[in-house]
């Protein structure tokens, strides 16, 4: 089989999934089949990216398909890698559906998104970008409405079809701007267009796009969607969404800014960092006072965005003032973290999907305990969560740690009023993983470990065998991705050099043995993931064979935990999700405004005796209440003047049509005259 | 500044152990001599108030203090019965305070000690066949060591320490 | 250039620092007790107590799972795998490309994640507060961490130690360039967080409600309170080293001569003993700050930082 | 010489800063009267570090003016002041401590952006010293707008004088004598007022709390 059949095999195969879901809705057979599709059109997506990388990386070869350049390989093999193991999933997933729902929709739906997401990543012109962007958006908003009968999801639904419409509508006007005048929609056309326009009418594009790709990537303040749909879709749909179709914005920002129009002024990148930076950390802040496992995950999706925004932006901004080197570095720790994020968050999301599927509760507060029920998810979600805490050796660290050497380039930008943004960013970022490394604390805490805090959590059951091999696979892609560092970065390098004009020879020098070495002027630092995962490894099977020669104690005894000899330990004396947050939500509170309420029921008999204790603690949803709200207000209060006009008559109907008709045609002979 | 120029004109005010009345320590069992080795240097205490006056609490309170300075010989007290060694035990122990004791006798991991304070946990004191109390501390969990008085001074509470631990006080 | 001899001495070295840990915790004990009027317990009085805990009995949680048991050894691990990239005796070390100080500081991190996970698992109130308001501590401390870096970076072009040590011994005047003042300042505030010492935290409190660093290790016993305890002294003297060297690196060894590194081993015990005595006195002079406070200190080590970044960043 | 005469400076100035910080940081009236009075004396160290590398005769003169007026005299006259208004020892100010202490951070880097075009000009070893000693000045500024204490706020007031007192010596190796003291006079008239004033408010309110001011409003 030539990789040239694989574009072919890809898309087939997820029509047959999608025809096969669609003719057998129900039974076993069903959930392989809709699965077989989606996993080879997954391994085919990233065997036709693989292939493309390899060539552009090694160089020579002959160009199997032009329609795919190494940027969008890499959203390309992000697809189809995470596609593989949310589809497997899938299958043990929605065996609990049997009897309740169709296979039919969801299952047609699921590969469809995932066709659509693929060829979003390959188009190669205006209509059929935009056709496919249209489609992932529709499957995935079918995929969320899914459990369209659960309390919430018909909200979020609605909630995600405008902010996706409101998006589509800027990207469609950013490439109206750059259409040329023979209207062909080719990229390569645009990209020509493009260096014809006035640097005004460019900033216009580029602003336009980045609102428009920012609010499917979940940037603040274009985020509000994100956390309710993401956890309204079945769990492996969550996974694909955050981990995948957030990524295709940025996907959009970069195809944008450094594709079509092949770089810009300074400011570009910075207003991204700054949009980054506050993304990062309002990201982490909401997803710390979120008890609902599956809306957490979604809140650290918008941080993780503003991680690799921060990257992109630091990019943009060096390649603004000339410093490609320092540039390759920031796309180079956007880039990977994009893919990280799309491991670790796949992950998170499938982990968190088998803790609903076990006790069918997304709510933290009712859950505890879960790690002796369910060993191996908690171990894989155990791997997850220290990787999205940027927790080495994995590959959250990695990629931040990129990152962090690009910003600490900083330095090199000869407008110093402006590189001050760079140690603010540093800031802002080493808080926000900080708090993220709190956060997951709190997640994994309160739901695995514990006393079991609810009958469902005490009879959890482990996920079926294809959900562990699901999540299995991507805990060993969050080791793996964590420890190829050096050979990532270079790959990467290589991947952005060409774009924009950067350096073809990545300036990011690399020692292939152990270590990574940057050296772009301005940062230079050295690690060596693979040391430190050796390292830790090591040393982790050293110390019990130090014990044993040492003659330290062996004797264990169990017993009742320690809480100053009170007679029983119940589960309510652990500590809540609200509790483990509360210092934080104290020392954030000018951001979450908290409001709390306590109603005490005293016993009839004397106010010495309380029956029952209800306490509440709010925070104040800033953005949908101080920005969205007020337009929401406004629209809905246009909308029922407009309905003035609903007279519900047909003749009246008609008259509008004509008038309208009469209008444009006049309309027309005024300019074409 | 006023501060350290009093801790430097004051001086170490620590005070040696007098030996004191032998009446006072009364050794109830032997300890064995690996126990001795391992905690006679390095020994974690953990009081347990099992229903006293308060009256020994304020005595013990006294072994921190710079006078006594209870650390110099190794000793410090600790906020977990795991992370002890020896049990300080003052009082009657009191029926509401016979579970928690056992307990905390239980979390305490062997090898370990149990020193009974004040003349209460030795005999019940005043509060002897009170409906309240459940007994001496030696009916509820095994005593090593008992350390009479009503209360008993610091220094003795610290004899009663050493001769848990086969130390004599001059050290 | 990593010789076997480059090799030998950076394992030693890391050695040296796990050995010499309970020694300095012991000092800054014996230093404390002093300025309490008190004769206080010898400075050998760790090593007695490791001993003990590693014969005693271990007592373990019903409710506790595999995590609680695994926790003590990956905080023993992270901070000894931080051990091997701090320059303590002699720069540069054959383990200096394996990690910088990011790696340093997310090493301990990794620690501080496994054991606030370690303090929720057996069901504990305390342990839940301990690691609600260690992981507040440790989240909020790190934007300083990371703005002392920047500044360090900065003079010195590299986050890697060695490359650090060696350009602040190039250039002496840089070492009291009010950047580096500001920066060691900022860290210093950071080190006392950190490392759960007043005034943040209480490391002789017994009082459940005020703790944050002993309430998360109250259900250990045994030899997993001896990793935990030594992983801890082992850090305060991590962190007494980053200060010390990174900052006033006269004395690190360049060269793998006996008599550097004998001169390079004075020193470094005269810098310990000299942190060791401004921590007692530090100590000694302040009260510990409501929890609620402590945001405010950090803040102060904040702004510390930003300074130091205007005035060696910005100011050129 | 020149560079560690520039480190010095700007060593100087950061302590002076630092105290201006702590007038952010630290709650109670004493502790906010000893910054002050360290601050001065910084910034008399800085002024004697300046005449000592420049030769100067006059700043010498300011430099113990300094010390003896602002390091001893004034915070004599703000303790007495501060035991005949007692009161509450702290107040809540306008915005938390960590959330100012970070706004302060904020105001000297922006200090830093608007000195800027003058560090471009300028030659002088002491250039790098000037944002720091504008920072103060916004800084002190800063205190005034967000402080309720009126004690604090004329605490605020007289970090200010400093701060544009360090600015000129570093930017011009010292204003005149007589310029200086001008301007010391001036704030020491302002000092008197604000006492005067503070002196009727408590009278009328019972209280410092320049919140209560907003009774007059009503």
């Amino acid at each position: 089989m030539t990789s040239a059949a694989l574009p072919v095999w890809m898309v087939t195969s997820y029509l047959a999934g999608a025809l096969a879901a669609c003719l057998f809705p129900r039974g076993r057979l069903a959930r392989w089949l809709t699965a077989t599709g989606a996993v080879i059109g997954g391994a085919s997506a990233l065997a036709l990216a693989g292939a493309e990388l390899m060539r552009s990386s090694l160089g020579g070869g002959q160009e199997a398909f032009h329609i795919v350049d190494p940027l969008s390989a890499v959203f390309l093999a992000v697809v189809g890698a995470i596609a593989i193991p949310a589809a497997l999933y899938g299958v043990g997933y929605t065996r609990a559906w049997e009897g309740r729902r169709s296979l039919r929709m969801p299952g047609a739906m699921l590969n469809l998104f995932l066709l659509s997401m693929s060829l979003v990543t390959l188009a190669d012109g205006i209509f059929w970008f935009v056709f496919f962007w249209e489609g992932m958006a529709i499957s995935s908003y079918l995929l969320v409405m899914t459990e369209a009968d659960e309390p919430g999801t018909v909200r979020a639904g609605n909630w995600y079809l405008g902010m996706t419409q409101f998006g589509l509508g800027f990207i469609l006007a950013a490439f109206f701007l750059l259409l040329p005048p023979d209207g062909s929609g080719d990229f390569t056309a645009l990209a020509m267009h493009a260096q014809t326009l006035s640097p005004g009418l460019r900033s216009l594009v580029f602003i336009l796009a980045l609102i428009g790709f920012g609010s499917k990537a979940g940037l603040v303040p274009l985020h509000v969607w994100l956390p309710s749909a993401h956890p309204a879709a079945p769990s492996h749909v969550s996974a694909l969404m955050s981990g995948v179709m957030i990524k295709l914005g940025v996907y959009g920002v970069l195809l944008f800014g450094l594709r079509l129009l092949g770089g810009g002024p300074a400011w570009w990148g910075g207003l991204v960092l700054v949009l980054g930076a506050v993304s990062a950390l309002l990201g982490v802040l909401y997803a710390l006072m979120e008890h609902d496992l599956k809306r957490l995950l979604a809140y650290h999706s918008i941080e993780n965005i503003g991680i690799i925004f921060i990257g992109v932006g630091a990019g943009m901004m060096f390649l603004g003032y000339g410093l490609p080197a320092l540039a390759v570095l920031g796309f180079v720790g956007g880039l990977y973290h994009t893919i990280n994020h799309a491991c670790f968050k796949g992950l998170l999301f499938l982990g968190a999907g088998s803790v609903l599927h076990a006790t069918g509760t997304r709510n933290m507060e009712e859950m505890g305990g879960l790690i002796k029920r369910m060993p191996r998810t908690s171990l894989f979600f155990l791997v997850g969560a220290a990787a999205i805490s940027a927790l080495p050796p994995l590959n959250g660290f990695v990629s931040e740690w990129v990152v962090f050497q690009a910003l600490l380039g900083g330095s090199a930008i000869p407008q110093r009023e402006v590189a001050v943004l760079m140690p603010i960013a540093v800031a802002m970022l080493a808080l926000a993983s900080g708090l993220a490394a709190a956060c997951f604390v709190k997640a994994f805490g309160i739901t695995f470990l514990g006393i079991a805090r609810s009958h469902e959590a005490r009879e959890a059951h482990e996920a079926p065998v294809t959900m562990q091999v699901a999540m299995g696979a991507l805990a060993l892609g969050c080791v793996a991705l964590g420890a190829v560092a050096s050979a990532m970065v270079p790959a990467l390098g290589r991947v952005v050099a060409g774009l924009a004009g950067m350096p073809p020879a990545p300036a990011t020098a690399v020692g292939w043995s152990l270590g990574l070495r940057l050296s772009a002027p301005g940062a230079v630092g050295q690690i060596s993931s693979l040391g430190i995962l050796l390292g830790l490894v090591l040393l982790l099977a050293a110390i019990p064979v130090a014990l044993w020669l040492f003659r330290a104690s062996r004797a264990l005894r169990v017993s009742d935990t320690w809480g100053c000899g009170r007679i029983a330990q119940t589960p309510r004396m652990q500590y809540t999700a609200t509790a483990f947050a509360e210092p934080l939500r104290r020392i954030f509170a000018a951001l979450y405004r908290p409001t709390e309420d306590v109603s005490i029921d005293f016993h009839p008999e004397s106010r010495y005796f309380v029956q029952s204790i209800a306490y509440h603690a709010r925070i104040v949803p800033w953005f949908e209440r101080y920005l969205y709200d007020p337009v929401i207000d406004r629209v809905t209060a246009w909308a029922g003047g407009v309905r003035a006009i609903q007279s519900g008559s047909l003749h009246a109907y008609l008259t509008y049509l004509v008038a309208a008709l009469v209008i444009l045609l006049g309309l027309l002979l005024l300019w074409g005259g | 500044m006023g501060l350290f120029s009093k801790i430097f004109r004051t001086g170490i005010v620590s005070e040696a152990i007098p030996s004191g009345d032998p009446d006072i320590v009364h050794l109830v069992r032997e300890v064995d001599a690996r126990s001795r080795r391992l905690l006679g240097r390095a020994l974690g205490i953990r009081e347990v108030d099992a229903g006293s006056c308060n009256g020994c609490e304020i005595e013990i309170s006294g072994l921190m203090s710079p006078v006594y300075d209870s650390e110099r010989f190794g000793f410090h007290f600790v906020a977990s019965p795991r992370h002890a060694d020896l049990l300080l035990v003052t009082g009657p122990v009191t029926r509401n305070m016979e579970v928690p004791l056992r307990k905390t006798y239980e979390a305490t991991p062997a090898p370990k000690l149990v020193v009974a304070v004040g003349d209460c946990a030795h005999t019940c004191g005043v509060f002897k066949g009170s409906y309240a109390v459940a007994g001496s501390v030696d009916q509820i969990i095994p005593v090593d060591v008992f350390v009479d008085g009503c209360p008993p001074e610091p220094a003795d509470i610290l004899r009663g320490i050493l001769t848990a631990l086969g130390r004599s006080p001059r050290a | 250039m990593p010789s076997p001899a480059g090799y030998a001495v950076a394992i030693a070295q890391a050695a040296l620092a796990l050995l010499l840990a309970p020694g300095l915790v012991g000092l800054i004990r014996l230093f404390k007790a002093r300025l309490q009027n008190r004769r206080g317990a010898p400075v050998w009085q760790p090593y007695l107590e490791l001993r003990k805990l590693f014969a005693k009995e271990v007592v373990v949680s019903t409710n506790a799972s595999w995590l609680f048991r695994a926790a003590p050894f990956v905080v023993f691990t992270s901070t000894v795998a931080v051990a091997f990239l701090v320059p303590v005796l002699a720069v540069p070390s054959p383990f200096d490309a394996v990690g910088d100080l990011l790696v340093v500081v997310y090493l301990l991190l990794l620690g501080t994640f496994f054991l606030a996970l370690a303090g929720l698992d057996p069901g504990s109130a305390f342990g839940g507060m301990g690691s609600s308001r260690e992981m507040t501590v440790a989240a909020l401390s790190e934007p300083t961490v990371a703005l002392a870096i920047f500044a360090l970076a900065l003079g010195a072009g590299s986050t890697n130690l060695g490359q650090i040590v060696a350009r602040t011994m190039a250039d002496p005047a840089s070492a009291v360039s009010p950047g580096y003042l500001l920066a060691f300042g900022a860290l210093f505030v950071v080190t006392l967080a950190e490392n759960g010492r007043l005034p943040v935290d209480n490391p002789a409190t017994h009082l459940e409600l005020t703790m944050i660093h002993e309430a998360m290790i109250l259900e250990y016993s045994g030899r997993y309170l001896a990793l935990i305890e030594w992983a801890a002294w082992l850090k305060v003297l991590l962190f007494f080293s980053l200060l010390g060297n990174l900052f006033v690196p006269w004395g690190v060894a360049t060269a793998l001569t006996p008599a550097s590194l004998g001169w390079a081993f004075a020193t470094l015990i005269a810098k310990l003993a000299v942190l060791g005595v401004v921590l007692a006195v530090f100590e000694t002079r302040v009260a510990k700050l409501r929890l609620f406070r402590v945001p405010e200190l950090l803040a102060v080590s904040f702004v510390l930082a930003v300074l130091a970044i205007t005035v060696s960043f910005l100011v050129r | 010489m020149d560079s560690a005469f520039g480190q010095l400076a700007v060593l100087g100035s950061s302590l002076v800063l630092m105290c201006g910080l702590t007038l952010l940081w630290r709650r109670g009236s004493s502790a906010h009267i000893a910054a002050f009075a360290a601050q001065s004396v910084a910034l008399a160290a800085t002024a004697a570090l300046i005449a000592v590398f420049t030769g100067s005769r006059e700043l010498w003169l300011v430099a113990v003016a300094f010390l003896g007026l602002k390091g001893v005299l004034m915070p004599i006259l703000l303790s007495r002041m501060d035991r005949r208004l007692g009161g509450p020892r702290e107040l809540e100010p306008y915005v938390n401590t960590a959330t100012s202490l970070v706004i302060g951070g904020l105001l000297v880097v922006l200090a830093y952006i608007v000195t800027r075009p003058v560090l471009e000009v300028s030659r002088l070893p002491t250039r790098s010293g000037m944002p720091l000693a504008m920072g103060l000045i916004f800084v002190s500024l800063f205190v005034i707008i967000s402080r309720k204490k009126a004690l604090t706020q004329v605490i605020g007031f007289l970090a200010l004088e400093n701060g544009i007192a360090l600015l000129a010596m570093l930017g011009t190796y010292g204003i005149p004598f007589i310029v200086e003291m001008g301007v010391f006079l001036d704030a020491l008239m302002g000092f008197l007022v604000m006492q005067i004033v503070i002196y009727r408010i408590q009278e009328t309110f019972e209280s410092i709390d320049v919140e209560q001011l907003n009774r007059l409003s009503q």
